[in-house]
């Protein structure tokens, strides 16, 4: 049992001293920075972190206080919030990119009174919100370019602030004591750190998290992967996202592995290459772009090796995650293999940065089942995992061996799952949260008093065990025959086809599924180019039959999957129709994060919704629209609508839809 | 790298460079004529005027790469009649180019290294082996240009030949290969010359944290004057090789003469 | 001590004591010297049209010389082979600009400068393949140029002029002069002379560059082929010729390198001046100091005016 | 292809500014030197050591020695081979007056004797510029090759006016004269050449180095920074001279065994002139491609005929061979101006982004 084991080093703290006793010389963290990867050895982070404790408690930090983290992924930050835990106060990391409101905001909720933030731009940006953030004393920065002439009351350079620290442990004995002493104080229970869940609905939550919360997860996680001291991760996801809490701090904290700090946001394809990551964590739309730029860099290769490299792919694509999987594959498959592996899969992962890679992640989404298989099938042992912030993270995880691009994988160790009758997920589990800082209401509705979590998601459990996520629980609709309606479910469908970049599905409340199809110029535009297809406008082109021709074959092959699915098979679509230009931010259609406003689309283009449920061939539309240099304008169109057959649905899953 | 004051004992406020009555002709072709103005240090000076002004030339003079016929130039206390080029360099006068003059044919980090060549003194013998005292110097040398290419936010093209660079980059790095002189005196030639809107506002924004974080003493030329007069403590103003007119953005902003020149000139 | 004497003093003695040799030493290095300024009016015109430094001027002299000669021991009239090696050298100058210059336009000078040495071992190679290696007569009397000698006395004693030396100058000062007049007034050569100064200049005449660059480097072929004549009416038609050719560049260092006038007044010097010093300086160090000394005369001169004798002062921009 | 450079991270300076930071360089460098210090002499036959291996590594360090002028710091010579002729006296000289100091000190040491001698012709580089500066280096040529034919103290007065190479033994090995096997010949080249050639590396990539790039690519702002153009500008012509003469020493005691002063014609200026342009300006690696695509490729012409069966004259190959290597310059020239060397980089650089095409 994980919490029992956990007892001795129960926190970040002492988990640091474990490190510095039992693996002080191996790396514990590096920086790319001046060029080099600087390196800290977990003995010399060891003595930085007392060091920076020790000044922190100079600058009058107490426990349970609160203090501000803003800035990207930098050594001095994470030990900014290591300090704290050993004074026993609480780091607060915030989105570095969110505007001054929102911060002002989430500080003056978590009522900081410490910052430890990147550079000037994050100090001006706390300076210009200092009157709502009145009980902030001390803001402390870690780039001082630009800082030299601020007034230098409240302001610490981390820099001077750690050599004071280490000169007060030197000097004064008690103080090394009294610092020994809070460390120690510190117990599993105690509140470990508050993360801030992104608001993108509503204000944002202040997630309370407790040492063990994290750490039990961050165990769970090690063992669950076998990963060790060996392993090399990059950090640059958000310090205040649940997932680079746990990945990239606490779980070097509990295995011992070395974090590697980017030079900057926009090197981190190359550094990532440079260290060779053995365990990684993307968002999906990384591993979609390292795809693209695969098949799009190799379109522009000389014939013969463009042709050898699709020979090659298809021999993985066939074998390559048997292979994986450790199933049996005939010699010759093996050896071609082999080949292929010395001829195109290991130079690609050396050029992803992969050609160590032990385990890598991807949350957050869905992956595209092609995008999925494409690096599993190199040999990346590439797997899901469905978490949040109320779970620190783990809720189901991909086992080696049941790998599946369609599912999220078991319950995680030590979570129960269950599925509420609305469709909902709902989970239990040593990581789930304490509650949400100052806001009772909300914990209540989120959290049941027995500990169940409501995750907000609709899903279920298929045959064989493994968790589906359709969609968020609120936006699952029915339909007129009762039968579940998952939008979104629907629409990732679609747009795992390259040639779809947006779709929005309607059929709440309806008898059938129908919806409305964006096609991506540049995939569907390199297809015109080479069947010859002419278009002067990217409305002609998604007018275009043959265009509908495609998008129609896709529409059925998804229908053909959703038939097969016994609780989606309802939501096969009906009719369908291109739309006649790109959704766009601007307009209103998207939102700032290129989701789909379904209602509002609904309404924008109502005549063409009741199209679609009158029958009708074609609609007329005419829409206002805002260009880039901001003037508004009209487009008028006629919209052709396409039927699509729709199949039996089937009962329990097939094997087919293993991917694994 | 360095506070200012400096090791030249001058603390900011004195006069860095003075030119006195300096002409300066080709040929009979006079570019400059009985010019003086000073430079004092910390200050940023911007030296402006129509085209063929005689700017460049100008700045040519103060580093020596021209040497006036008449007039005599002060620098550091030391008066000279004209500056050989070596001695301006190795006293701490660095200067960037009109048209970009870099080492085409070297990298980013190369270029900057070799604005460090006065600083380097190691032995011939150590460079041959690359070790010892040879790859310690060229190791101290590289963290100093590490800080320069960290301070330029030019990290991504740190390896990256400057011929392949677009040209406001190329400008920047230029400006970095002059400040890895560490230089007292920074002498920029239309350091945004071709720059777009956003180009130009990081070149200012680098240029005033030269001034600020190492306290270096500026002189540029520069034909927005938009941006010189949001910069520079003073402003000369030169016009077919004559000084018209010299003080604060404001005195010169509202100087009959300088309005008349520049509406002289294609407006 | 005596060294000094023999260095400063006795040299000159000796041209007071006997003025005639030293008119008779003046007279062949004004010879020689026209030879040279003749080879370098052929770099001048090419590198003044098209910045190419032509190494290969040197063995145009020779191949066209060969040519001439050996289509004549293959039982060509003289003439007739003398009109055929004129189109040779058309073919050779258009095959250059086609095969060579072309695709190599806008490539760093050494680059071309490198490709003219390839040219150069293609024609040695061609030239001794077809007319072989040995060294030939110039068909000098089948052309009609004149032998022999006529002898002054003046001075008290007296100066011998050879014929075909008298006819060399002759025809190099009426090629000049047919040059200049080319260059002056005819369309073709105002556009030479603007291609010199941009290339712009040159389209707006009317003619691409292309055809300019063949051209000039036919005219080149020409003046190589008269030189050729003449100095193998001299001494013999032979490959050593080639390397002789090379005093063409101290001659274009004195003149300049896009100088017509300099480069007849630097082959004067020149050629003089190491006449000169072969005969009165060379005994003192064991003779044969005519291989050196003219690069000796240009690099000295060189350190006094970096950009030659005719050429502007450059004045550095940045 | 075979380059993962994923995983080899520098967390040094030392490290990042190796010279070949790659692993996978490291193991090339390796294999090569072991090829041709064991595979080679252990195989090659006496032909092979002493008409091919020989002569190119004699030329490669020519061609070194000239690209540093010509290549690093952009001023071009013509004088290659009087500065080799130089080494060659120099060594000859020493070792008749010194017989009892060991070869090598005096092979070495010629190469001082024509850095001297280098930097001395050097001086005027720093009025004339390009082509004029080719004159410059004509008349070093011409003047010192009048030196050899004309100073007959340089040859010990012999009747031949050759240089004949006496013997010399090195660790009780005969390594000159006539009784030196090719491969002792071959081994203390090789040595010689990888050390040379690993000296030149570290300067090129140092403070010296940049120097020279500077004054080459941009003489004026060079200048401004506080470079020394005179000093940097002799430096390379003593650097470049130094190699020269070495080369001429090793090709007259290891490879001639015996030298008339037409060895040192301007011709052979050219030869390794050629070698570099071919090779690759500012390439050490080009300086070997080039001088063994040069020296090797009349060796080739002249084999391909009776190869072939091909009743030709072997005067006929002899012009051809001209023709020949003539058109492959321009050819050459037209299609990779920067040489061979480019080549090299362009093909390393597909396989290290392999299978990707940039």
């Amino acid at each position: 049992m994980a919490a029992a084991a956990s007892t001795r080093d129960d926190t970040f703290p002492k988990l640091l001293g474990r490190n510095a006793r039992d693996r002080g010389a191996r790396p514990a963290i590096r920086h790319k920075d001046f060029g080099i990867w600087q390196t800290w050895t977990w003995a010399e982070v060891h003595g930085l972190c007392r060091a920076y404790a020790a000044a922190l408690h100079e600058l009058g930090l107490q426990p349970g206080e609160t203090i501000a983290i803003v800035g990207t992924n930098r050594p001095r930050l994470y030990w900014s919030m290591m300090a704290a835990q050993m004074l026993g106060a609480i780091p607060v990391p915030v989105y570095s990119d969110s505007v001054a409101e929102e911060m002002a905001y989430v500080l003056a909720h978590a009522d900081v009174k410490l910052a430890a933030v990147e550079d000037q731009e994050q100090v001006d940006k706390l300076l210009s919100i200092s009157e709502r953030i009145p009980n902030l004393r001390h803001i402390l920065y870690d780039e001082e370019r630009g800082l030299r002439d601020y007034d230098h009351t409240r302001l610490h350079h981390i820099e001077r602030l750690l050599a004071r620290g280490a000169e007060t442990l030197r000097a004064d004995p008690a103080a090394a004591a009294a610092l020994d002493a809070s460390i120690a104080a510190g117990k599993g229970a105690d509140l470990g750190v508050i993360l801030y869940t992104s608001g993108t609905t509503g204000r944002p939550k202040g997630v309370m998290l407790t040492y063990d919360n994290v750490l039990i997860s961050a165990r769970n996680g090690c063992a669950f992967d076998r990963l060790d001291e060996t392993e090399e991760t990059i950090a640059y996801l958000p310090l205040a996202w649940v997932g680079d809490h746990i990945f990239s701090y606490a779980q070097s904290l509990v295995a011992g592995f070395c974090v590697n700090c980017p030079e900057s946001p926009d090197t981190v394809v190359e550094d990532r290459r440079e260290i060779g990551t053995t365990y990684a964590f993307a968002p999906p739309r990384v591993y979609e772009n390292l795809l693209t730029l695969t098949m799009v860099r190799m379109e522009d290769a000389a014939p013969l090796k463009r042709r050898m490299f699709h020979y090659f792919l298809d021999v993985a694509k066939r074998v390559g995650e048997p292979i994986l999987n450790g199933e049996s594959v005939s010699l010759t498959d093996r050896l071609l293999y082999g080949l292929g592996e010395a001829l195109v899969y290991g130079p690609l992962k050396n050029r992803f940065g992969f050609s160590r890679i032990k385990v890598a992640y991807t949350a957050g989404e869905a992956i595209g089942p092609e995008i999925f298989r494409f690096f599993r099938s190199l040999g990346i042992n590439l797997k899901q995992l469905y978490g949040q912030t109320e779970a620190a993270v783990y809720v189901t995880m991909q086992p080696d061996g049941e790998i599946r691009a369609d599912t999220v994988g078991r319950p995680a160790p030590e979570v129960e799952v269950r599925i509420a009758d609305n469709g909902e997920v709902m989970f239990r589990s040593p990581g789930v949260f304490q509650a949400y800082y100052k806001d009772p209401e909300a914990t209540a509705k989120t959290k049941t008093a027995d500990g169940w979590v409501h995750s907000g998601d609709a899903g279920f459990f298929d045959a064989t065990g493994h968790l589906k996520i359709i969609d968020r629980a609120k936006d699952v609709g029915k339909m007129r025959d009762g039968s579940l309606f998952p939008p979104k479910y629907v629409e990732n469908k679609l747009k795992f086809y390259s040639n779809i970049k947006e779709a929005v599905a309607f059929g709440d409340g309806q008898d059938s599924v129908s919806c409305f199809i964006n096609i991506d110029l540049t995939a569907v535009g390199n297809w015109a180019e080479r069947n010859g297809i002419v278009y002067a406008s990217y409305q002609e082109l998604a007018g275009h039959p043959q265009v509908y021709d495609m998008i129609a074959r896709h529409v059925d092959e998804v229908n053909r999957s959703l038939a097969v699915e016994p609780m989606m098979g309802g939501a096969q679509i009906k009719r369908f129709l291109i739309l006649h230009k790109e959704l766009d931010a601007d307009d209103g259609e998207l939102t700032r994060t290129q989701k789909v406003r379904r209602g509002f689309i609904a309404e924008r283009y109502a005549p063409l919704v009741t199209a679609l449920y009158d029958g009708s061939p074609e609609a007329d539309i005419r829409t206002e629209v805002t260009f880039e240099d901001g003037r508004k304008g009209v487009i008028a169109a006629r919209v052709k609508i396409r039927d699509c057959a729709t199949y039996p649905v089937a009962a329990p899953a097939p094997a087919m839809e293993n991917a694994a | 790298m360095r506070a200012p004051g400096g090791k030249d004992g001058l603390v900011a406020g004195d006069v860095l460079l003075a030119v006195d009555n300096v002409s300066l002709s080709f040929g009979g072709v006079k570019a400059i004529t009985e010019v003086s103005f000073d430079i004092r240090k910390g200050e940023i000076r911007a030296i402006i005027g129509p085209n063929g002004a005689g700017k460049t030339s100008m700045l040519n003079v103060i580093n020596g790469f021209y040497h006036p016929q008449q007039g005599r130039i002060t620098y550091k206390g030391a008066t000279r009649q004209k500056m050989r080029p070596y001695v301006a360099a190795s006293q701490g006068i660095s200067r960037t180019f009109q048209n970009v003059a870099l080492f085409k044919g070297m990298s980013t980090l190369d270029n900057i290294m070799a604005g460090r060549t006065l600083k380097m003194q190691g032995s011939f013998f150590w460079q041959l082996f690359r070790h010892g005292p040879a790859m310690r110097e060229e190791i101290e040398h590289r963290r100093k240009v590490e800080e320069i290419i960290d301070f330029l936010e030019i990290q991504a093209i740190r390896k990256t030949p400057v011929g392949k660079l677009p040209y406001g980059l190329q400008k920047r790095v230029e400006l970095g290969r002059a400040l890895a002189m560490e230089p007292d005196l920074l002498l920029l030639d239309e350091p945004m010359a071709g720059m777009n809107l956003e180009e130009k506002e990081d070149m200012s924004r680098f240029i005033l944290d030269v001034n600020n974080q190492y306290g270096t003493t500026i002189a540029l030329i520069e034909h927005d004057i938009g941006v010189v007069m949001d910069l520079s403590d003073r402003i000369v103003v030169l016009e077919y090789g004559r000084k018209i007119a010299d003080g604060t953005p404001d005195q010169v902003k509202s100087d009959q003469k300088v309005i008349d020149a520049y509406l002289g000139v294609s407006h | 001590m005596n060294i000094l004497y023999a260095l400063f003093v006795d040299p000159w003695v000796q041209m007071g004591q006997a003025p005639d040799l030293l008119v008779q030493t003046l007279w062949e290095g004004l010879v020689s010297g026209v030879l040279y300024a003749l080879i370098a009016l052929g770099f001048v015109l090419i590198f003044k049209a098209s910045g190419v430094f032509n190494f290969a001027q040197g063995i145009m002299v020779v191949f066209s010389a060969l040519t001439l000669v050996g289509l004549h021991e293959m039982g060509v009239p003289a003439f007739l082979a003398l009109g055929l090696a004129v189109a040779v050298m058309f073919v050779l100058a258009v095959a250059v600009e086609r095969v060579v210059l072309r695709p190599l336009v806008n490539q760093p000078d050494i680059i071309l400068f490198m490709a003219t040495f390839g040219i150069t071992y293609v024609l040695i190679g061609l030239g001794e393949l077809i007319f072989g290696g040995n060294p030939k007569r110039m068909i000098a009397d089948e052309l009609y140029l004149p032998k022999g000698a006529i002898d002054l006395k003046i001075l008290g004693g007296f100066v011998s002029l050879q014929k075909i030396d008298i006819a060399a100058a002759v025809i190099a000062a009426v090629m000049i002069a047919a040059l200049a007049f080319f260059f002056q007034k005819t369309r073709i050569g105002r556009a030479l002379r603007a291609v010199a100064d941009s290339h712009k200049a040159a389209l707006s005449v009317g003619i691409s560059l292309n055809q300019i660059w063949a051209i000039v480097w036919f005219t080149a072929g020409i003046v190589a082929l008269v030189t050729g004549i003449m100095w193998g009416a001299r001494s013999e038609v032979s490959f050593s010729l080639q390397v002789i050719a090379l005093k063409a560049l101290p001659v274009l260092i004195l003149g300049g390198f896009t100088s017509v006038p300099g480069a007849i007044v630097g082959g004067l010097i020149i050629g003089i001046g190491e006449k000169l010093g072969e005969f009165y300086w060379g005994p003192l160090v064991g003779g044969g100091i005519e291989s050196w000394l003219a690069y000796g005369i240009a690099l000295a001169f060189l350190l006094f005016r970096p950009q030659g004798l005719f050429g502007e002062k450059i004045i550095e921009r940045i | 292809m075979f380059y993962r450079e994923a995983g080899q991270y520098k967390t040094s300076y030392a490290a990042d500014m190796a010279i070949f930071p790659i692993r996978q360089d490291r193991i090339g460098i390796a294999v090569i030197l072991l090829i041709a210090f064991v595979i080679i002499p252990v195989f090659g036959n006496q032909f092979f050591l002493s008409s091919v291996m020989i002569p190119t590594l004699v030329f490669s360090l020519a061609a070194i020695g000239l690209n540093i002028l010509t290549g690093y710091t952009g001023l071009i010579s013509l004088g290659t081979a009087a500065f080799m002729g130089v080494g060659a006296y120099a060594c000859y000289k020493l070792t008749s007056w010194f017989p009892g100091v060991n070869i090598l000190v005096w092979i070495i040491a010629s190469g001082f004797v024509s850095a001297g001698v280098g930097a001395l012709f050097g001086l005027p580089s720093l009025r004339i510029k390009g082509f004029y500066l080719v004159v410059a280096t004509l008349a070093a040529q011409f003047f010192l090759q009048w030196c050899f034919v004309r100073i007959p103290w340089l040859v010990n007065y012999n009747t031949s006016g050759a240089i004949e190479v006496p013997e010399r033994t090195l660790f009780g090995v005969v390594i000159t004269g006539a009784n030196a096997t090719p491969t002792a010949r071959y081994l203390v080249l090789l040595s010689v050449v990888a050390a040379l050639t690993w000296f030149a590396s570290n300067l090129v990539h140092g403070r010296v180095g940049r120097a020279w790039m500077a004054v080459r690519d941009m003489d004026i702002a060079a200048e401004l920074m506080g470079i020394r153009l005179l000093t940097t500008k002799l430096l390379a012509f003593a650097v470049s001279s130094f190699y020269c003469g070495v080369a001429g020493a090793l090709m007259v005691f290891l490879w001639y065994g015996s030298a008339e002063p037409e060895v040192f014609v301007i011709n052979q200026s050219f030869l390794v002139l050629f070698m570099v342009i071919i090779g690759g300006l500012g390439s050490l690696i080009g300086s070997f491609m080039g001088a063994a695509l040069i020296y090797m490729l009349p060796i080739v012409l002249r084999m391909l005929p009776a190869a072939l069966g091909l009743p030709i004259a072997s005067a006929t190959v002899e012009h051809l061979q001209f023709i020949i290597v003539g058109a492959l310059i321009i050819v050459f020239l037209i299609a990779e101006p920067h040489g061979l060397a480019r080549l090299w980089q362009t093909g390393k650089q597909k396989l290290r982004i392999w299978p990707f095409p940039y």
